[in-house]
């Protein structure tokens, strides 16, 4: 049963992310982007980590899906990308892939006992209590990351001085002589 | 000042100021101005004789009157009669006329009052008549496509199954 | 029993009765919207209207459906019964009575939050599917305000965990049944965290005076302006449930869910989700419509930091109380 | 001399000059749209939801009114005009026919005069209500509390209907005043039944006022949609817009008819130009008439109801040639008349009837004031103006 | 071992919400009406009336965007928040203390977003 | 009895099945009686509220009459509407606008004539602007006559045009009210839109305003299709 639901997840995780690729449409793209976030949130729940499937709907599914939603929407053509030249780049791709691949199989090869050991359910007072405690620093730097971010992004994405309503501009000719010039 | 304190002073500023006969009373049709002195009329009004409320703009349009006998004969023309108007107690309203040839135009008040233009547009849409230097004299009431002017006199309607006709 | 039978089975009969619950949701507030303004609501179709549910649902499926040419029609078609999913799932935690709720997750409180989050995407699609101008301006409204009202949403439901020390949602409802319902908290903690929580559920689901989105007056009928039939009903339908369900959420994370004196928790649970529907049906009968910065403003200039101070607020609270060491 | 307008956005902008900082969305709003009160379109060119230009467009219910009257005699037009303003009718028929009297010179007795002004601030009533509710439903939505308003308003403009289905007979278009005077005498018991009405719409109008008074209400309105004294009197704009604006301006005062002249009517202004404002000048109106209908009600004097013989048929009255403009204040202005007198018939038409409609005047405020808002604000303002299209159309 | 049991009617209800979603959208397939003729109008996007100018998909504002960014970060804060939350109780004012240092941090870049005016809407 | 549905606008799919496979031929008439059961008690309106009709309109829609009890609801957009109720004049101008969001109600759908201008144009239909009457346009089912009707008759209307519904559903025809005197009384001079005498009665810019309703502007399409094109090609489409 669970091999079959983890053989399913895999699958439309595996498809999804494709179709990420492969997909001409930008919003479609993050859609399929959202699918795949699910999904791994339904990978998550397979292995014993509800609290980080959670996580991974709230944080990722939910905001930083948004995120690119709107950053898509901020560029110009929304309904098609038009790549001139799709095999481009292709081979590069692949050997970059390949040896990332690579890199985790290894990991998980040499990770010692991984294969047989059974997950095991984290409880996610544990996990507080680890960040409050052991991790406490990287914890408070976080804080800090997280503010150099939003004013980072605010900087970024606003404009010198935000366009306010449009002033009044001179008028026409005819409309603001005003009776002096007139002939 | 009271409404009737006002009309004299509007008729002397005529008199003065804008070709108006000395001895010419206000004739029951309201005052026929030269179509030079319009925009400076409407200026000075404004300006200085506090009749800073824009109320409306008629044209008319009439149509050739042959001559016939001992009448005298009468060439198509329009008609256009402005009205502004004072504020608070005592108000009144100054209203003249002016007489445009077929192809002439008169000069716009959008300048002087932003309502103006709508108004304007309305008259040149149904009356047809051409308003100088208006910023955006389009149609306003009739569609964008829509062929002649439909409060002029030869801009028939069916009235057949009226029963008085 | 088996599991997946029993599940089945009873998911089934929730289903069916959350689906009745929102067919007579919209009757009932028909009828109320009607005597608050002095009018009588549905009268003709069966006894007091008791039928115009049944007969809408019958014309919806009826009705032609229509797609726009300039529509994305993949995603047009798959929004609206996505909404309904992401509204009625977040029902598979809600307690109703002890050992009555589908799956008792210890993560609940969280598996409402992740997926009533979730409600502003369906929205979304359909809005950009329908390439239309108002239904657009409607998603992004949604969205905007979805997102920013899931800040405050989410730390009240942090404070009420805090409080409970625990985010299984019978678990919340059995420490209220223990310790005094969490609306009742001292120093108005609780009724702060609660009012909070509500106003903050009005703006996620859209209600008045949160309602930008629909905006009937504004954009048409918002998102769904370019929906016909049963499409337009499914959204309809997940708005209801939405509402329904954030009203027993309510309940049962502030209002002590089943824990009531003399009779069966289920009843109380009713009751209680009921009282809180029909405040918001109160509210949305009252109020006029805030502008959609209006509504951003309330949310990041005075919801959210609120709502941190709440939060370092309870948790001295909780500590002087429950505090270990 | 230049006059700088910082009171008012640019309607001519070019577009093709302003950066925005998104492309720019096209709206139609209208003109089929639950909010335009009827058949009016606006086009804004939105950045973001900031509108950036808005081209109004009317005409959609452009009736032909002013050339049909042309082709009808004097008698014939009372009927048609009513459907022109058709919140206020009373104020279209009473208006040609004032029109009509000052060209032929025709007196109206004093009883018709104090029945003209009463039925006119009753009308006012009536109008202001429809107003309240309309508005309130452009703020709050079909699905909503501005619905709870819209009902109860209705709920008391339909006893005004009573009011007037009693009087005349018709709950509509009332076809009452008629050349030299009125058609319907004031039947029995209805002074009773003016104060049993009225009295009960002043109580449920401090209902409204509070249920109104709540923040929200509040944050939708003030500040939105502001136009300055110099626009507004630049646009023509009249009635409550103008007076909410800060000027101290109405022609039941300023320009007395019917028996104006010797009433004292308080003159409702109010500052800030916004959308607050114009709702709390129309608040206030709603009670001024009320006082004066109520005042007039029991004091009619007795006397005949019309100046002149009922006519047999229509092409009987006929007027000499001339030119007169006469306006009078209705709920949303100076409603004005201008009749140029000597038409088809021998006479017994008008040659040109055209009428002013302070509805058209207020709607030309749009391009000047909406550039800044929202949309959700332009909803609000564009309610706030009061536009009835059959009167700005024609 | 096998998956978590109280996982199975989570998963069962989710599958049958869809399913109603989805068997009302095959009801009204089945049961809706067809048009026999159809004009060409009926299929344009409606715009009060009006045929549309310009279609809806263009650029947006970048408020939105930044909006957004700002959600994003204090959702990232809200979800320390919650395992935080369970240990209120054992770590007491050392936990609050912490998460206050952590909190004043993001409050500072919440008033540097108000102050800049992001998170306004016109 | 299967129900003739030649004359509907729209045919049924499900229904057409039914009426094909034996046994259950005989359940369509209970089915049918049904769905139109639903359709009839579930008219949502869609308000095409022109002129002084219009607040008539909003008048039954007002506590006093309350057309609620019918289970009637005004929505905005004609995609989830049954009933198109013209209330008021429809102008030149206005006449396309209303052809386009008729077409763009969903079938089945019916339409409403409230008030005399929507019926004929009453004093105004001989007027250059203005359309004699809305069934030159759109075909109309319930006629509501008046200068306004009353809420009341408007609500009769409806009740009226639910009974149209259950006849015409259930294969009686409603027969045409012939009545050829009246007919000639009450036509009105201007032609209606099908009518070959209208061109030479009226004027020439009237006619070619109201037989051109068609909107298929090849435009429209394109620009509905490609928002690139009308962003680019539309001189006020933007930076």
């Amino acid at each position: 049963m669970e091999q079959l639901a983890f053989g399913l997840v895999a699958a439309v995780l595996l498809y999804s992310a494709l179709r990420v690729v492969s997909e001409d449409n930008l919003v479609h793209t993050v859609l399929w982007l959202g699918v795949t976030l699910a999904t791994t949130a339904a990978a998550y729940v397979l292995l014993h980590a509800p609290f980080l499937a959670a996580i991974q709907i709230i944080l990722y599914t939910g905001g930083a899906l948004t995120l690119m939603l709107f950053g898509v929407m901020l560029t110009q053509r929304v309904e098609s990308v038009e790549v001139p030249n799709a095999a481009a780049g292709q081979g590069r791709a692949a050997i970059v892939v390949a040896l990332l691949f690579g890199v985790i199989a290894a990991a998980v090869v040499k990770t010692p006992g991984l294969p047989s050991s059974p997950p095991v359910d984290v409880p996610v007072r544990a996990l507080g209590r680890s960040f409050l405690t052991t991790h406490l620093l990287a914890f408070e730097v976080l804080s800090v990351l997280l503010l150099t971010a939003m004013v980072g992004a605010i900087v970024l994405a606003r404009k010198a001085d935000p366009a306010p309503a449009p002033t009044p501009k001179p008028a026409p000719k005819a409309h603001d002589a005003h009776g002096e010039a007139h002939p | 000042m009271t409404t009737a304190e006002r009309e004299s002073a509007f008729v002397e500023l005529l008199r003065a100021r804008f070709g108006l006969a000395e001895d010419a009373e206000p004739p029951p049709e309201g005052f026929l101005l030269a179509a030079e002195h319009h925009f400076e009329l409407a200026r000075t009004l404004k300006q200085q004789h506090g009749y800073v409320q824009y109320v409306s703009v008629v044209a008319s349009h009439w149509p050739e009157v042959p001559a016939k006998g001992k009448v005298e004969g009468d060439p198509e023309h329009y008609e256009v009669a402005t009205l502004l108007r004072t504020v608070g107690p005592g108000s009144h309203v100054a209203r003249w006329r002016v007489r445009i040839e077929m192809d002439g135009a008169l000069d716009s008040l959008v300048p002087l009052f932003a309502g103006a233009d709508w108004q304007e547009r309305e008259q040149f849409d149904l009356v047809g008549v051409r308003f100088a230097d208006h910023p955006d004299l389009r149609r306003l009431m009739m569609p964008e496509e829509w062929v002649g002017h439909p409060l002029r006199k030869d801009y028939a309607i069916e009235t057949g199954h009226l029963p008085w006709r | 029993m088996n599991p997946w039978l029993h599940a089945v089975l009873y998911s089934l009969v929730l289903v069916t009765v959350l689906m009745t619950c929102t067919a007579y949701a919209t009757w009932l507030e028909r009828k109320v919207a009607g005597r608050m303004q002095s009018r009588l609501g549905p009268t003709r179709v069966g006894f007091a209207g008791l039928l115009q549910p049944i007969a809408d649902a019958l014309k919806l499926l009826q009705k032609e459906d229509i797609v726009p040419l300039a529509a994305d029609r993949a995603l047009f078609n798959l929004a609206p019964p996505l909404t309904v999913f992401f509204a009625l799932a977040t029902a598979a935690v809600i307690p109703f009575s002890p050992g009555l709720l589908a799956s008792d997750l210890d993560i609940g409180a969280l598996y409402v939050l992740a997926l009533s989050g979730l409600m502003v995407f369906p929205v979304w699609i359909g809005s950009w599917a329908s390439n239309n101008k108002y239904a657009l301006l409607g998603g992004m409204r949604a969205v905007a305000q979805g997102i920013s009202y899931e800040i405050p949403l989410l730390l009240s439901v942090t404070i009420v965990i805090l409080m409970a020390d625990t985010m299984s949602l019978s678990g919340i409802v059995q420490v209220q049944a223990d310790e005094g319902w969490f609306i009742a908290r001292p120093f108005g903690l609780g009724l702060a965290t609660f009012a909070l929580f509500f106003v903050a559920a009005l703006a996620e689901g859209n209600r008045i005076p949160f309602d930008t989105p629909e905006a009937e007056s504004e954009l048409v009928a918002g998102p769904t302006t370019e929906y016909t039939g049963m499409k337009f009903g499914l959204f309809y339908m997940a708005e209801y449930l939405h509402s329904i369900i954030v009203a027993g959420l309510g309940a049962a994370l502030f209002l002590g869910g089943w824990d009531g004196p003399i009779a069966p928790g289920l009843h109380w649970m009713v009751l209680k989700t009921l009282g809180l529907w029909m405040v918001m049906l109160w509210a949305r009968w009252t109020f006029l419509r805030f502008r959609t910065d209006q509504m951003m403003t309330l949310c990041w200039r005075y919801l959210v930091p609120a709502s941190l101070g709440l939060l370092m607020a309870a948790a001295v609270w909780v500590h002087a109380v429950h505090g270990v060491s | 001399m230049t006059l700088e307008r910082p009171d008012r956005a640019d309607p001519y902008l070019d577009l093709d000059e302003y950066e925005p900082e998104a492309d720019l969305m096209v709206l139609n709003f209208g003109p089929q749209h639950p909010s335009t009160h009827g058949v009016f379109r606006v086009v804004m060119y939105l950045d973001g939801e900031t509108i950036v230009k808005a081209v109004p467009y009317a005409g959609y219910l452009h009736r032909g009114v002013e050339k049909l009257c042309e082709k009808l005699t004097y008698a014939q037009i009372t009927p048609i005009v009513d459907k022109n303003d058709y919140v206020a009718p009373m104020f279209n028929e009473q208006a040609v026919n004032m029109a009509f009297e000052a060209l032929t010179g025709t007196e109206v007795p004093i009883r018709a005069q104090y029945i003209r002004t009463i039925v006119g601030e009753i009308q006012r009533v009536a109008s202001h209500l429809l107003w309240l509710g309309t508005f309130a439903m452009d703020l709050g939505g079909a699905i909503g509390g501005g619905t709870s308003v819209f009902m109860w308003c209705f709920r008391e403009r339909e006893m005004i209907l009573d009011l007037f289905e009693h009087l005349t007979g018709c709950r509509f278009h009332y076809n009452t005043h008629t050349l030299g005077g009125n058609r319907h005498d004031i039947p029995a018991g209805w002074a009773e039944k003016v104060h049993a009405t009225l009295g009960h719409i002043a109580q449920r109008v401090d209902e409204y006022e509070a249920i109104l008074d709540h923040p929200i209400f509040k944050a939708r309105t003030e500040g939105v949609g502001v136009i300055s004294a110099q626009l507004a009197l630049d646009l023509g704009l009249t009635g409550p817009l103008l007076r909410a604006s800060g000027v101290d301006h109405d022609l039941r005062r300023d320009a007395p008819y019917n028996i104006y002249d010797q009433l004292d009517v308080q003159v409702m202004t109010d500052t800030g130009g916004d959308c607050a404002a114009r709702y709390r000048v129309r608040v206030r109106e709603m009670r001024e008439s009320i006082r004066i209908a109520r005042a007039l009600v029991d004091n009619v004097p007795p006397g005949p109801i019309c100046g002149t013989k009922p006519i047999k048929l229509p092409v009987q009255t006929r007027v000499k040639d001339g030119q007169v403009y006469v306006a009078l204040e209705t709920p949303r202005g100076e409603l004005g008349t201008y009749v140029i007198g000597g038409g088809d018939n021998r006479n017994a038409s008008p040659y040109r009837l055209k009428i002013r409609p302070p509805s058209l005047h207020a709607l030309s405020a749009l391009p000047y004031v909406l550039p800044g808002h929202g949309v959700s604000d332009a909803v609000a303002i564009l309610g706030s103006l009061d536009p009835i299209m059959g009167e700005a159309d024609r | 071992m096998p998956m978590a049991t109280e996982w199975i009617p989570a998963i069962v209800f989710m599958t049958l919400s869809l399913g109603v979603g989805l068997s009302m959208v095959v009801g009204a397939r089945l049961l809706g009406v067809r048009a026999k003729d159809d004009p060409p109008t009926k299929t344009l996007t409606y715009e009060s009336g009006e045929a549309a100018r310009g279609g809806a998909w263009i650029r947006f504002h970048p408020r939105y965007y930044v909006v957004a960014l700002v959600f994003v970060l204090f959702d990232v804060e809200a979800v320390f928040v919650l395992p935080w939350a369970l240990n209120v109780r054992e770590l007491g004012l050392l936990a609050i203390g912490e998460m206050l240092v952590f909190l004043l941090v993001l409050v500072l870049g919440w008033a540097y977003a108000l102050r800049k005016g992001a998170l306004k809407w016109q | 009895m299967a129900v003739d549905e030649s004359d509907l606008p729209f045919e049924h799919p499900l229904y057409d099945l039914m009426a094909k496979m034996p046994g259950l031929d005989l359940a369509t008439t209970s089915v049918d009686k049904l769905l139109n059961w639903g359709v009839r008690n579930s008219l949502w309106i869609f308000p095409m509220a022109t002129s002084c009709c219009g607040i008539e309109f909003m008048a039954a829609a007002a506590s006093r009459v309350d057309m609620d009890r019918m289970g009637t609801i005004v929505r905005g957009t004609p995609r989830q509407s049954d009933v198109m109720v013209v209330a008021g004049t429809i102008t030149v101008k206005m006449a396309p606008r209303v052809k386009r969001l008729w077409d763009q109600m969903p079938e089945p759908k019916w339409c409403v004539a409230m008030g005399s201008c929507a019926i004929s144009g009453d004093f105004y239909r001989d007027i250059y602007s203005v359309i004699p009457g809305i069934d030159t346009v759109i075909p109309v089912d319930v006629y509501i006559p008046g200068c306004p009707p009353n809420p009341e008759e408007l609500m009769g209307g409806m009740l009226a045009l639910q009974e149209k519904v259950a006849l015409k559903r259930a294969g009686l025809r409603v027969p045409p009210e012939v009545r050829p005197e009246t007919a000639k009384m009450i036509k009105p001079r201007v032609g209606r839109a099908e009518d070959p005498t209208r061109e030479k009665l009226i004027g020439h810019h009237q006619a070619l305003q109201a037989r051109t309703l068609d909107l298929t502007e090849p435009a429209d399409l394109v620009e509905a299709m490609t928002p690139k094109a009308a962003a680019d090609g539309d001189q006020e489409g933007g930076a």
